[in-house]
């Protein structure tokens, strides 16, 4: 296995599925595990804006069913990043990343403003599409090479093709990231800080992720 | 080969005469059970059909009835027998249930075409004969002419009225 | 199956599926719908998988019930 | 060890100072003095500090320590010559912590630079082509290996130029003033740091000296190779020179046409990654 | 190669194209052609004899069509 | 026994394209859901194509993905577009008054025979259509409570298989009835999410 | 600079992100058809082996009920007791399989068979991330639905 | 035999009926003859009990599908 992220630091056994920590991953996953205990911890900040026509501004407040709502679904995407993170499975990888893809529209979908409203959709609609690339990515690899475990992958004289390879990772690009920031950056207006910023951390820490996995196997 | 080609033909007359006995016994023709089966009627009337008659087939559309009963009481009698018929019939009645069929046609058919079907197995007819032959029956019903098959069966309705 | 009842019903399944493609009105396409299953079915029985049929030939009618209701907003 | 964090932050911010000062003089302003980024960070320590109450308290806080603490880590990954990737990753969470900075305060101004920061996020994709690249080469990115093989083969500036290219415009993109700084643009006031004072303003400080010195300073290590210390200063503040010299003759491109520039490098540099994977053995 | 796989490909292939350019450019026209693929996936899964997802598959794609189905009426009610 | 891998994917690639084709021309909001749905289809053509019991045990799980995807943008969907009035009882037939009992008692039954997913899907379809053809008022609360309880299960049950294995047999009832609730527990309530009294 | 102008214009309007992705992904598509044929690797995990006069049709995998049997896993190691739910049969499992031959599926879909050997044991944590996509996206709909409805 | 191969060939036949019929409420009987063909062709193709109750459960699953669909062609129950 080339050590690209060095050597790995534990392994955790879930029957076939295992779960690996090298010290890249393990940095991504302390983030997302910083991340999540801010979330957990601070409030929803009170977004200044200006009224027009006049010296006047006001602090929007979020209301507490709602502020509820989103910490749950940004507890819910930190947890799906870190197992994101530390997957050594393509398929189960995947499907943490779907969960981040689903978390992160959940994340803005409570707020009531048609405008991110609109964009939450769209972005919905994209991460719901990605799941083709992602899920016929891993099952590609899985056909042409007779397994879905990254070690294995890794470790054998195995060629991955590297249409799955593409295939995955733009999947992952989907889920939430760079070119496609343009309606996540809508979404980001949106406020409650502390589970917007789940949004972009989450997105960036899967792509860090499937540049890892696409260099590996 | 020729002689089960006669055979099945017979199994189709057989059921043919069964089922159209039943369901004008029944009162198929009179209205149709469900409003989907008077737009049937009312669209093969319109096609120079007869009214009475396309009501009859638009309740064979709709809910299982005599000729589902006697095509499945046979398949019952190929596969199980008696009990097999029996059963056949009672999932007709189901059927006619789910379909919101308030009559007994159905019913009846299956047990009457179970005992015909096992009478004729006695004596040289194979039990797919009928299948086949109940397939033709209903081929000649609905799957011809529409125009023709419903003066028939009206024509045989005013003989029952 | 034998070679001709698999042509038979093979064309069955496709003549509903290509109907069901072309036809403009809905309840044309929700019978042609119909064929298609039908069409569909005897592969499952053939097979061997009598449960599946069964389920399958439930469920089928649910769908359109489903799919008529659309139906019938649409027209109204 | 904490020597070496002082030391990096404070030269990091000496280079700002130097950016500023070679800016001005190109664009024959006298300019602020060297050590004009350093002495605002003292000062800011000494300022009086307290949390905007409209702010997200823990966040607001959170994300400075964030930052340093990531950018520290990021020091001692490259003095180790540990694998780079984690150094590039820090560098792209770094967006994360900017995005952090500006909607914790819940000001407008802090917004609209957070947003922009996310926005820009193109501008990192180039890195994973050069890591790719790098990759091809070594087949391992440590930075030790890296460094291992440019003693044998000669440095990588000469091997590879478009994917040292491709690493300076990034380089580029994280400097003030520069073209591709759309989140520090002036209709924003100062961006995602419009709201952070006192003492968290003097964490920002340390987190750009810290972010300057060891991108420079892995520049110079994955595409110079293996130098004496003082000659690594060096080259350092010849390459910021030279970058400061790009951000004072250019302007500054408007938010999506940044994001789209950055975005077709990455497409070339995507091209050449795959011509080189395509003549490789 | 066998015919069920055939068929099952052949189907998929028109219900795709088929929803894609779907002709009277409907709701309700498209909802039904995207059976036609459900369909041919269906015959697909069993021409490798996955039995169990085949049945799952149609359960759940009963399931869909009535969310998009609820949302129609959703939208018909307030249109 | 395995069909030529390559003309599968061939086609499978064929149809991605031209789903994708169609969605990139598409502007309407309710064509791209249907069309995303489409995808769906298409990906998991690329799953079966596998053949193998783990391309089985992968479907069901990107099944689900899929629904649940689905479920939630219909959502936000309806909340967008700003649909509040809730439908009143459209499609009024005879069959809607006596399938519904019938049918809805075999695919439950069914359901809870076969259990798992797989249960879960057949039996909530069923549980959907009575509730689509009835009046409904149930607590909406209490089954999303059951749902809650039967995940946690689920999740012990898995626990109990990684780490104390001889339990096994414990863990694969639990693991089976605990899906089955939960699945038909939110299959349910999505038939019941239709506007009306205590909803 | 004008291209880039109208680039940038197209990217800033998320409207177009669903076409910018669905361009992207028909590319991949192609790429892929391009890169047919692709082999199939014949060493399969969890391969099928099918006995048509067996009553558990298709599933059945052999093996001794609360005993052994063999599945191809990737780490055997870690899972034990991989195999012996494939061959175990509840009463009424047990009943359909003697009685009947052509219900496999149902026997098998009820606890206890080799698809319930890898979702729940083998690759369970699949199923964990799945079940919980469900809960989220359910989540994301009822608090939507009930917010509206209050 | 022989009767399997005549229930097919009614079922294409009826099949090909129901395309080329434009007017709904009389494609209906011809799908209801492609009903009763494909049943029967359940029951011919495996001789097993539970092949009556998968035939059964076809017949009376298309007869309900029928219905349905002639009661909304005519406009449901009118209240």
């Amino acid at each position: 296995m080339p050590e690209i992220g060095g050597s790995d630091l534990f392994v955790l056994e879930f029957g076939d599925i295992l779960h690996y920590y090298s010290p890249y991953t393990l940095t991504l996953f302390l983030l997302a595990l910083i991340f999540t205990g801010l979330a957990i911890l601070s409030r929803p900040e009170g977004q200044v804006d200006i009224a027009f026509g006049g010296d006047a501004y006001y602090a929007k407040e979020t209301a507490v069913s709602e502020m509820r709502f989103r910490r749950f679904m940004t507890i819910a995407c930190g947890l799906a990043t870190m197992g994101a993170m530390g997957s050594g499975d393509i398929f189960n990888f995947t499907l943490f990343a779907s969960l981040v893809g689903i978390t992160n529209v959940g994340i803005v979908a409570a707020v009531k403003s048609r405008h991110v409203l609109d964009a939450a959709y769209e972005y919905g609609i994209v991460a719901m599409v990605a799941t083709l690339p992602l899920f016929g990515g891993a099952a590609l690899i899985l056909a042409t090479t007779g397994t879905l475990s990254i070690p294995a992958l890794a470790a054998g004289a195995i060629a991955v093709p590297p249409v799955g390879k593409a295939l995955l990772a733009l999947g992952v690009i989907g889920e939430g990231m760079a070119p496609f920031y343009a309606a996540k950056a809508e979404m980001f207006r949106a406020p409650g800080a502390p589970y917007v910023i789940m949004c972009s951390l989450s997105s960036l820490l899967i792509f860090l992720r499937v540049v890892e996995i696409a260099i590996t196997i | 080969m020729l002689g089960e080609f006669l055979h099945i033909l017979a199994a189709a007359t057989i059921s043919w005469i069964l089922f159209v006995t039943v369901d004008i016994l029944f009162r198929l023709p009179e209205a149709g059970g469900v409003s989907g089966a008077s737009a049937v009627a009312r669209d093969i009337e319109a096609g120079g059909g007869a009214l009475a008659g396309g009501t009859m087939m638009g309740n064979i559309v709709c809910s299982p009835d005599a000729s589902a009963g006697t095509l499945l009481a046979a398949c019952g009698v190929y596969v199980a027998g008696i009990p097999g018929g029996l059963a056949a019939a009672l999932m007709v009645f189901i059927g006619n249930r789910i379909c919101h069929d308030p009559g007994y046609a159905g019913t009846t058919g299956a047990v009457l075409a179970t005992f015909v079907v096992y009478a004729f197995t006695q004596v040289g007819f194979a039990a797919t004969d009928f299948i086949a032959g109940m397939v033709i029956a209903i081929l000649t019903i609905q799957g011809l002419s529409h125009t023709h098959a419903s003066r028939l069966l009206a024509r045989l309705w005013r003989i029952r009225q | 199956m034998i070679v001709a009842l698999q042509v038979a019903f093979g064309l069955v399944a496709l003549l509903g599926a290509v109907s069901t493609a072309l036809t403009r009105d809905s309840y044309g396409k929700v019978i042609s719908l119909g064929i298609l299953v039908a069409g569909i079915v005897p592969f499952i029985v053939d097979r061997g998988y009598l449960d599946v049929a069964i389920t399958v030939s439930l469920i089928a009618p649910v769908v359109t019930i489903f799919v008529l209701m659309a139906v019938r907003r649409a027209e109204a | 060890m904490i020597e070496y964090l002082v030391f990096a932050a404070a030269f990091g911010l000496l280079l700002l100072g130097l950016h500023r000062k070679v800016i001005a003089r190109v664009q024959m302003r006298p300019g602020p003095p060297v050590w004009q980024e350093i002495l605002h960070a003292l000062k800011f320590s000494f300022k009086s500090t307290w949390i905007p109450k409209t702010a997200s308290a823990a966040l607001y806080v959170g994300v400075v320590l964030v930052g340093i603490g990531i950018w520290s880590a990021a020091l001692f990954i490259v003095l180790a010559g540990e694998s780079i990737l984690i150094l590039f990753a820090i560098y792209m969470l770094h967006k994360v912590v900017e995005h952090g900075f500006g909607l914790s305060s819940g000001s407008p101004y802090g917004k609209f630079g957070g947003v922009r920061s996310v926005i820009s996020a193109a501008s990192e994709i180039p890195l994973f082509v050069t890591i790719a690249a790098i990759y091809l080469f070594t087949g391992s990115l440590l930075l030790r290996d890296i460094t291992a093989y440019q003693a044998v083969h000669g440095p990588f500036l000469l091997i590879a130029p478009p994917v040292a290219i491709a690493m300076y415009l990034v380089i580029l993109s994280k400097l003030p003033y520069g073209p591709f700084s759309i989140v520090e643009s002036k209709e924003l006031v100062s961006g995602y740091k419009t709201e952070h004072f006192g003492v968290w303003r003097a964490g920002i400080s340390v987190i750009d000296g810290l972010k300057t010195f060891v991108l420079l300073y892995a520049f110079v290590a994955i595409f110079v190779g293996a130098v004496p210390f003082w000659a690594a200063l060096v080259i350092m503040a010849v390459i910021l020179v030279s970058l400061s010299f790009v951000c004072a003759i250019t302007p500054m491109l408007s938010p999506f046409d940044s994001v789209t520039i950055q975005g077709l490098i990455t497409g070339l540099m995507l091209a050449y990654v795959g011509y080189l994977w395509w003549v490789m053995p | 190669m066998n015919a069920v796989f055939v068929l099952g490909l052949a189907i998929l292939v028109i219900g795709v194209l088929s929803v894609a350019f779907v002709r009277p450019k409907t709701y309700v026209a498209r909802l039904i052609n995207l059976e036609i693929p459900a369909w041919g996936l269906l015959l697909v899964m069993l021409a490798y004899d996955e039995a169990l997802a085949l049945l799952t598959f149609v359960a759940v794609t009963a399931i869909s069509t009535f969310v998009i189905v609820r949302l129609m009426e959703w939208r018909d009610a307030s249109c | 026994m395995i069909p030529d891998y390559s003309i599968g994917l061939l086609v499978a690639f064929a149809s991605a394209g031209v789903a994708f084709f169609a969605l990139m021309r598409e502007t309407d909001g309710l064509h791209r859901l249907l069309l995303t749905d489409l995808i769906e289809v298409v990906t998991l053509a690329f799953i079966a194509l596998v053949g193998t019991d783990l391309a089985e045990a992968l479907i069901l799980p990107g099944l689900v993905v899929g629904v649940s995807e689905l479920i939630a943008l219909s959502e936000i969907y309806r909340v967008k577009e700003g649909y509040v009035r809730p439908p009143a009882a459209g499609l009024r037939i005879e069959v809607m008054e006596s399938a519904p009992g019938i049918l809805a008692a075999i695919l439950v039954v069914y359901g809870i025979v076969l259990s798992g997913f797989s249960g879960g899907a057949v039996a909530g379809l069923g549980v959907i259509f009575y509730f689509l053809c009835r009046d409904h008022s149930e607590r909406f609360e209490l089954i999303e409570t059951a749902s809650g309880y039967s995940w946690v299960f689920w999740i012990v049950a898995f626990f109990v298989f990684m780490l104390l294995p001889q339990y096994w047999f414990f863990a694969v009832m639990l693991a089976g009835s605990a899906i089955l609730v939960k699945v038909l527990a939110k299959m349910s309530l999505i038939g019941t999410m239709r506007g009306g009294p205590n909803a | 600079m004008l291209i880039i102008t109208r680039i940038s214009r197209f990217v800033s309007n998320f409207q177009n992100l669903v076409a910018l992705f669905a361009g992207a992904c028909i590319i991949i598509s192609l790429a892929g058809i391009l890169s047919l044929p692709l082999g199939f690797e014949e060493q399969q995990l969890y391969p099928k082996t099918l006995d048509p006069a067996s009553s558990l049709y298709p599933y059945d995998r052999g093996g001794v009920p609360f005993g052994t049997t063999e599945v191809v896993v990737q780490y055997p190691e870690n899972s034990p007791y991989a195999g012996y739910v494939t061959a175990y049969l509840t009463p009424l499992s047990q009943y359909l399989a003697d009685h009947t031959h052509y219900l496999g599926t149902t026997i098998v879909a009820h606890p206890g068979g080799i698809i319930d050997e890898i979702l729940y044991n083998t690759r369970g944590l699949d199923t964990v991330v799945e079940t919980s996509i469900l809960f989220a996206a359910f989540a994301i709909a009822s608090y939507l639905y009930r917010r509206e409805a209050k | 035999m022989i009767a399997l191969y005549l229930v097919a060939a009614i079922a294409v036949f009826a099949a090909i009926r129901v395309v080329i019929e434009r007017n709904t409420g009389r494609k209906l009987p011809y799908a209801n003859v492609m009903n009763f063909a494909v049943a029967g062709t359940l029951v011919l193709l495996l001789d097993h009990p539970l092949s009556l109750v998968a035939a059964a459960a076809y017949f009376v699953g298309s007869t309900l599908e029928a219905n349905a669909v002639a009661s909304t062609y005519a406009g449901g129950v009118k209240r």
